[in-house]
């Protein structure tokens, strides 16, 4: 047992730092210090300078664009991002879809999609879940029929997340419904959003925010082309899917960034005569919730370690979604706590741009996002399989039971 | 030993009832938000045709010499509703610091305005730095030869923009944490020197900071005794821990039930979600969490209308387990609705939010332990 | 809404404190102050001193030896008796079988039995549970087979509460197995101790106690007259039993006590320099027990209030088995954290008489039982239906799920 | 970066796999908790003959040279045994007292018989009023002439009755809380003015209340420097916080294996407890409970090996965690065997006890967690 990295993987940190402290453009720092929106174009370039160093898919196949790494260089990688506090890259092109296309697709669709995923020039999003459904997406009703060298697709797809930003979509539809199990018949497809009969609309969450939205599919034909793998396998390809993003699902670095950063302000922040970080209660609060993200760390650690000596991942990689979110949120709490009466103010418009400066808002300008934040960040347990869904899982699938 | 409402209490809690469920319905809430004062000045205006404005006040006052029992009522069907209109920030908080404080001459020219509902007010009750410490007050007041002059800055004080009046707790004496020195003044609208940085609410409410600088105001702005306005702030305090947990209670009741519907109706797997025995089990502990804080807060009020030695600390026992259960309930009930349940167009996303924040309005959880356990 | 008593409940309520302080038997008292284990005679002659004031049985029908109280003067005198830290009335007789008897029996029952369990000369003890059965009472295996004026028992009833005490056994047993569902055919039976073919085993609890047996019923032979109301609709009975304990379920005055004591105790308990109690980590969890209590308390006294007023228990009174028995866990666990390293010395022995110094003991005499006591109180979420059958209860009766 | 171990740590934890497994079940145990010494002395001369009392010491002093990692495969099985023989007391605590801080000749006189197991050991940490605080000591030790006199009274000091070598902190200098001037002496078995009164504890230990009066010892019974044992208390402690963590974890991977495994076999209304849903997530709570607190225990026993600066927050962490999630299984561990779970007869109710205790060794939850936060 050793905690420590090798030499070369030391190395690889400080290359990592060296492109982040070189690379990572200057504007989109200072939004994300500040809380600015980011645009579409921000996430963009922040992807294409990934990609101009050859960063952009480190779990890609090295003959497809990825870069080789090992997981621990892969875990630093993501740690060291996380800890610069970079953009999210968009999952939808790079982990999600390009994953199917490179182990399912043929060589034609290989060579038409991915190196525009690649390069983030096409925007991707995501076609699984239908109203109604919620967690159980085999119920899907969207229909895609075959009329000569199209498909014919009807049906409504919902949680899109930047859908309004999207220049292709995947989608799960019914090719069949003559099959035992409604996990049957159902195909995977690639459609340009300006195909006619493609129409969105915005659904706004909770913190105000127009992040998803409902897609409608009115007769909307895709040629046949834009099928991936066979006929009546996409539940299948959308399930290897699901579980590609293993891999950093437990935000660690991330939750570790936000809660450094948390400490830091609340020592700042007055609460009567005393910085708020000086009340022993509430500095247990901030104690209980980085001992349950060290232990989170670490169980990622153990899973990581697993994989990388060529075993499958452990038992312990399935508490990583549950737990992680459960940190997420216990510190998206922490920091509405923290902001006191300045939670309440409700001024996004303020955070749009730059050229807005921090003494036009009101608060501290950390404080303002907080309970939004918190509200939009239950999603975390509820998307991409409930946590109740992961316990089912756990419970047959490792308990046993 | 008894738990019922009398006769006129009856009656009141029927009104409420009968107009949130007939016309404060989540579209009519949304259409006031959506407006640009950020609520219906007409529907305000209603609550008080119905003299709902009047309860608190004594009849010498014009009112219906309401106490925290009628308080609880009305709150708690408010929290049912969701209702956006300032009732807390005029008739709890401005409203009680003039019926604690203020003299006959201060009374005559505010209160008939608040309780016919032509006036609506505010009380400033926040500093940035002062969390939830109300002695911890650094807007100064200096006398001058005919009156006062003031310089501070006051966070997020509800409804401060539409407010005719707003109260102002100002430090006449000592230093930035002492109890003693605290004097309260009223400020009209329109004050020269007073600058209004106004925004809505996370929750759906109207706020402002509210920014005064070298605000001269006339001898009779003071209210109350010079340098002993803690002592009217902490009374109006404990009414609105009461009227807060009141109002959370009411939003408690309708998660409970909305989620306990909806379990019933979702179906996932080809069964209802109420079907699932976890499932099942997060929904008793919601409905035990929400008739445990039911407990605590008729306990308060009744100790708060008994006047008894312990209602302070009934009102932290209260306040935290609202925070705590609000916490729970909230969450689960977002949780339990799924994707729909963080979408702006359901109204448990806007229940949960209130609840949410009304953990931090007047000391949260883990303050009201700490008050309590001291 | 009004929280205080009547002058006339007032009254009534020196009157029961007036007898605690004259009739409560002083070595019975220094007994339960001391921590020393009570002896059988203890109860009965505790049982006895409030049968002669004729308060044994407040529940019961006056026509058998009730009191006519109303349901405050109920409350108030469960409240002073907990507060008095009077002995625990032993419920079998007094609040099991004899309601069951006087509602159930016939004529010649009544009068055989009730009298000797209103005065305590009969000790009771429940045959209910089976090996295996656990919350699945209705799976019961007994069986009493009818053969001339007798019926003939076999079978095995387990977690008899101090059977070693008793002279007579309440018990459930299959009289009929030809029956459509499970609950048919139980018939409720009666059974002198001292019958051939009654045997007990003692179930050592995890305390080291001998607190509950295994009771073995070989050919036992009880007269037909032992049958309570009619063959087969015993479980009928035995429902009614269980709930007729409704009153005092949630144990708050207890519990009361309970916790002002341990906050006495923690004032004087030395923890480095300064006493426990001035440890504001934990003041705060024994504030969040208290507040938790108080809650409970205000759910009890609404319950009661519906009663009161002649209305049914409302659907809070559900909430009280589980909230009781998680407060009482929750002070336990405080005692045995305020004993502190005392809370490991298991001496049993040293409590056996009250001839035993108190300076004979190992630490604070409070503090050795505070572990046992904790570990044995585990049982209060499990017997009389655990606390996960009281949720599925609450989420079927009460919401309708 | 490394979670596995290495080839002699492999076949170490094989060896006490193999015995725990082979040679200690439920009946074992229970025949030697019920013997007159309260363990078995030969099972203990066992441990000594594979080596495992060796094993923290160096090569010079005729050990092993086994670091944290060592402490901890072996602690955990241990743990999985829910063995009593006395170890910890013997070989974590007192044998680490003298590895930190005595000299050749101490080390030549005692550290043979603990290394063969023919001798055992004590370390008498705590007092009546002490607590969680290592430095507050009150035995007092006067110098003498020629060596020392102690006074004082050690409160559940573990093995005390059956240790060959009681090692005893005491107050050579300053107040009782002070840091300074605490230095140990060893005592052994029979010296005069020693009263020892040994009990059983509740998680079947042994342990005795040790009072000194007046009791003489020599000048070299002097361990380690005078005024400076503090310092080799809080090596120790660190050492023993990790073996009684390392411990319970062994103990929730039991529990939460025989919870699983019951729940599949235990019927109830026609099917296996285990089917249903709201307690499949606790298990499944209880899964995770335990995996993190593994994750926390590697992470440790790596830092203390290691020698890193964070090591003492790592180990406070950990214990936190220890007490919050041994709390946790523990309690649903016993629930769901129902009441079979709170019978003496099965072994459950044992492994549930003992690491209930262990939360109150060396620091309980909150205690660390306030460590950690300070």
């Amino acid at each position: 047992m050793d905690l420590n990295f090798s030499e070369a993987d030391l190395a690889f940190r400080e290359e990592v730092r060296g492109f982040l402290r070189d690379e990572y453009p200057a504007d989109i720092r200072e939004k994300m210090t500040r809380g600015v929106r980011l645009e579409r174009d921000d996430f963009v370039r922040w992807q294409q300078t990934l990609h101009a160093r050859g960063w952009a898919a480190p779990n890609w196949p090295v003959e497809y664009g990825g870069t080789g790494w090992s997981a621990t260089q892969k875990y630093i990688f993501t740690t060291e991002l996380a800890l610069a506090n970079t953009p999210t890259i968009m999952p939808f092109g790079l982990s999600m879809v390009g994953p199917v296309i490179y182990t399912y697709g043929n060589e034609e669709q290989k060579a038409r999609f991915l190196p525009d995923i690649l390069a983030s020039r096409a925007w991707w999003c995501q076609g699984y879940s239908e109203p109604g459904a919620g967690s159980d997406l085999a119920s899907l009703k969207t229909r895609a029929e075959r009329d000569g060298d199209h498909y014919v697709i009807n049906g409504t797809k919902t949680w899109t997340t930047l859908g309004q930003f999207a220049d292709w979509i995947f989608l799960l539809a019914r090719t069949s419904t003559d099959v035992s199990r409604k996990q049957e018949g159902i195909s995977f497809l690639l459609a340009d959003m300006r195909t006619p009969g493609i129409s969105i609309r915005p659904i706004i969450t909770i913190d105000g925010e127009h992040e998803v939205n409902e897609v409608h599919f009115e007769n909307v034909r895709v040629p046949v082309d834009n099928l991936v793998g066979e006929e009546g396998r996409g539940w299948t390809y959308g399930k290897v899917l699901l579980q590609h993003e293993r891999a950093g699902i437990a935000a660690v670095a991330r939750s570790k960034f936000r809660l450094e950063t948390l400490k830091r302000l609340a020592a700042d922040a007055p609460a009567g005569g005393t910085p708020l970080m000086d009340d022993p209660v509430f500095r247990r609060k901030v104690a209980a919730v980085e001992i349950e993200l060290l232990a989170l760390e670490f169980t990622d650690l153990r899973t990581l370690a697993a994989v990388a000596t060529g075993g499958a991942p452990g038992p312990e990689s399935s508490i990583l979604k549950i737990k992680g979110t459960e940190v997420q949120q216990a510190i998206d709490e922490l920091y509405v706590e923290a902001a006191g009466c300045y939670a309440f103010v409700f001024t996004p418009e303020l955070f749009t741009s730059l050229d807005i400066p921090d003494d036009s808002r009101i608060g501290p300008p950390w404080a303002a996002d907080t309970a939004p934040h918190y509200f939009n960040g239950r999603k975390v347990s509820i998307y991409g399989g409930t946590n109740e869904i992961q316990k089912n899982i756990i419970a047959k699938a490792v308990l046993g039971l | 030993m008894d738990f019922s409402l009398n006769e006129d209490q009856a009656l009141l809690k029927d009104s409420l009832e009968r107009f949130i469920q007939g016309s404060y319905d989540f579209d009519a809430r949304r259409a006031h938000l959506a407006s640009d004062r950020g609520y219906s000045r007409e529907t305000y205006a209603e609550f008080a045709e119905l003299g709902w404005t009047a309860v608190p006040f004594s009849e010498t006052d014009g009112g219906l010499d309401g106490g925290p029992i009628e308080l609880m009522v009305m709150m708690e069907q408010f929290g049912r509703g969701l209702v956006i209109e300032p009732y807390l920030a005029s008739i709890v908080l401005a409203g009680a610091a003039l019926r604690h404080a203020a003299d006959d001459a201060a009374k005559a020219r505010w209160l008939p305005g608040l309780i016919d509902g032509s006036l609506t007010g505010a009380l400033a009750l926040q500093e940035p730095h002062s969390r939830f410490e109300l002695a911890s007050v650094r807007t100064r007041a200096e006398r001058e030869e005919d009156g006062w002059r003031l310089t501070g800055h006051k966070a997020v004080v509800l409804n401060a923009r539409d407010a005719d009046l707003v109260i102002v707790p100002a430090r006449t004496r000592g230093r930035d944490e002492d109890r003693d020195g605290i004097t309260l003044f009223a400020l009209p609208a329109g004050t020269p020197g007073v600058t209004t940085r106004a925004y809505p609410t996370v929750d759906g409410m109207q706020a402002a900071e509210v920014i005064l600088e070298d605000v001269a105001l006339p001898a009779n702005a003071l209210i109350g005794i010079e340098d002993a306005g803690l002592g009217v702030l902490e009374a109006v305090a404990r009414e609105a821990l009461l009227a807060l947990s009141a109002e959370a209670v009411g939003i408690m009741a309708v998660l409970v039930e909305k989620t306990v519907d909806y379990s019933k109706n979702r179906k996932q797997f080809g069964l209802p979600i109420g079907a699932f025995q976890a499932l099942q089990h997060r929904m008793v502990e919601m409905f035990m969490e929400h008739e445990q804080t039911r407990s605590l807060l008729y306990m308060a009020a009744m100790k708060l209308a008994a006047g008894t030695a312990d209602a302070e600390r009934a009102l932290s026992a209260l306040k935290y387990q609202v925070g705590r259960a609000g916490r729970r309930i909230g969450q689960e009930a977002v949780q339990l609705h799924g994707g729909m349940g963080v979408t702006h167009e359901l109204d448990v996303a806007h229940y949960f939010k209130r609840l949410t924040m009304i953990d931090l309005a007047f000391g949260n959880a883990d303050h009201h332990l700490s008050r309590f356990a001291a």
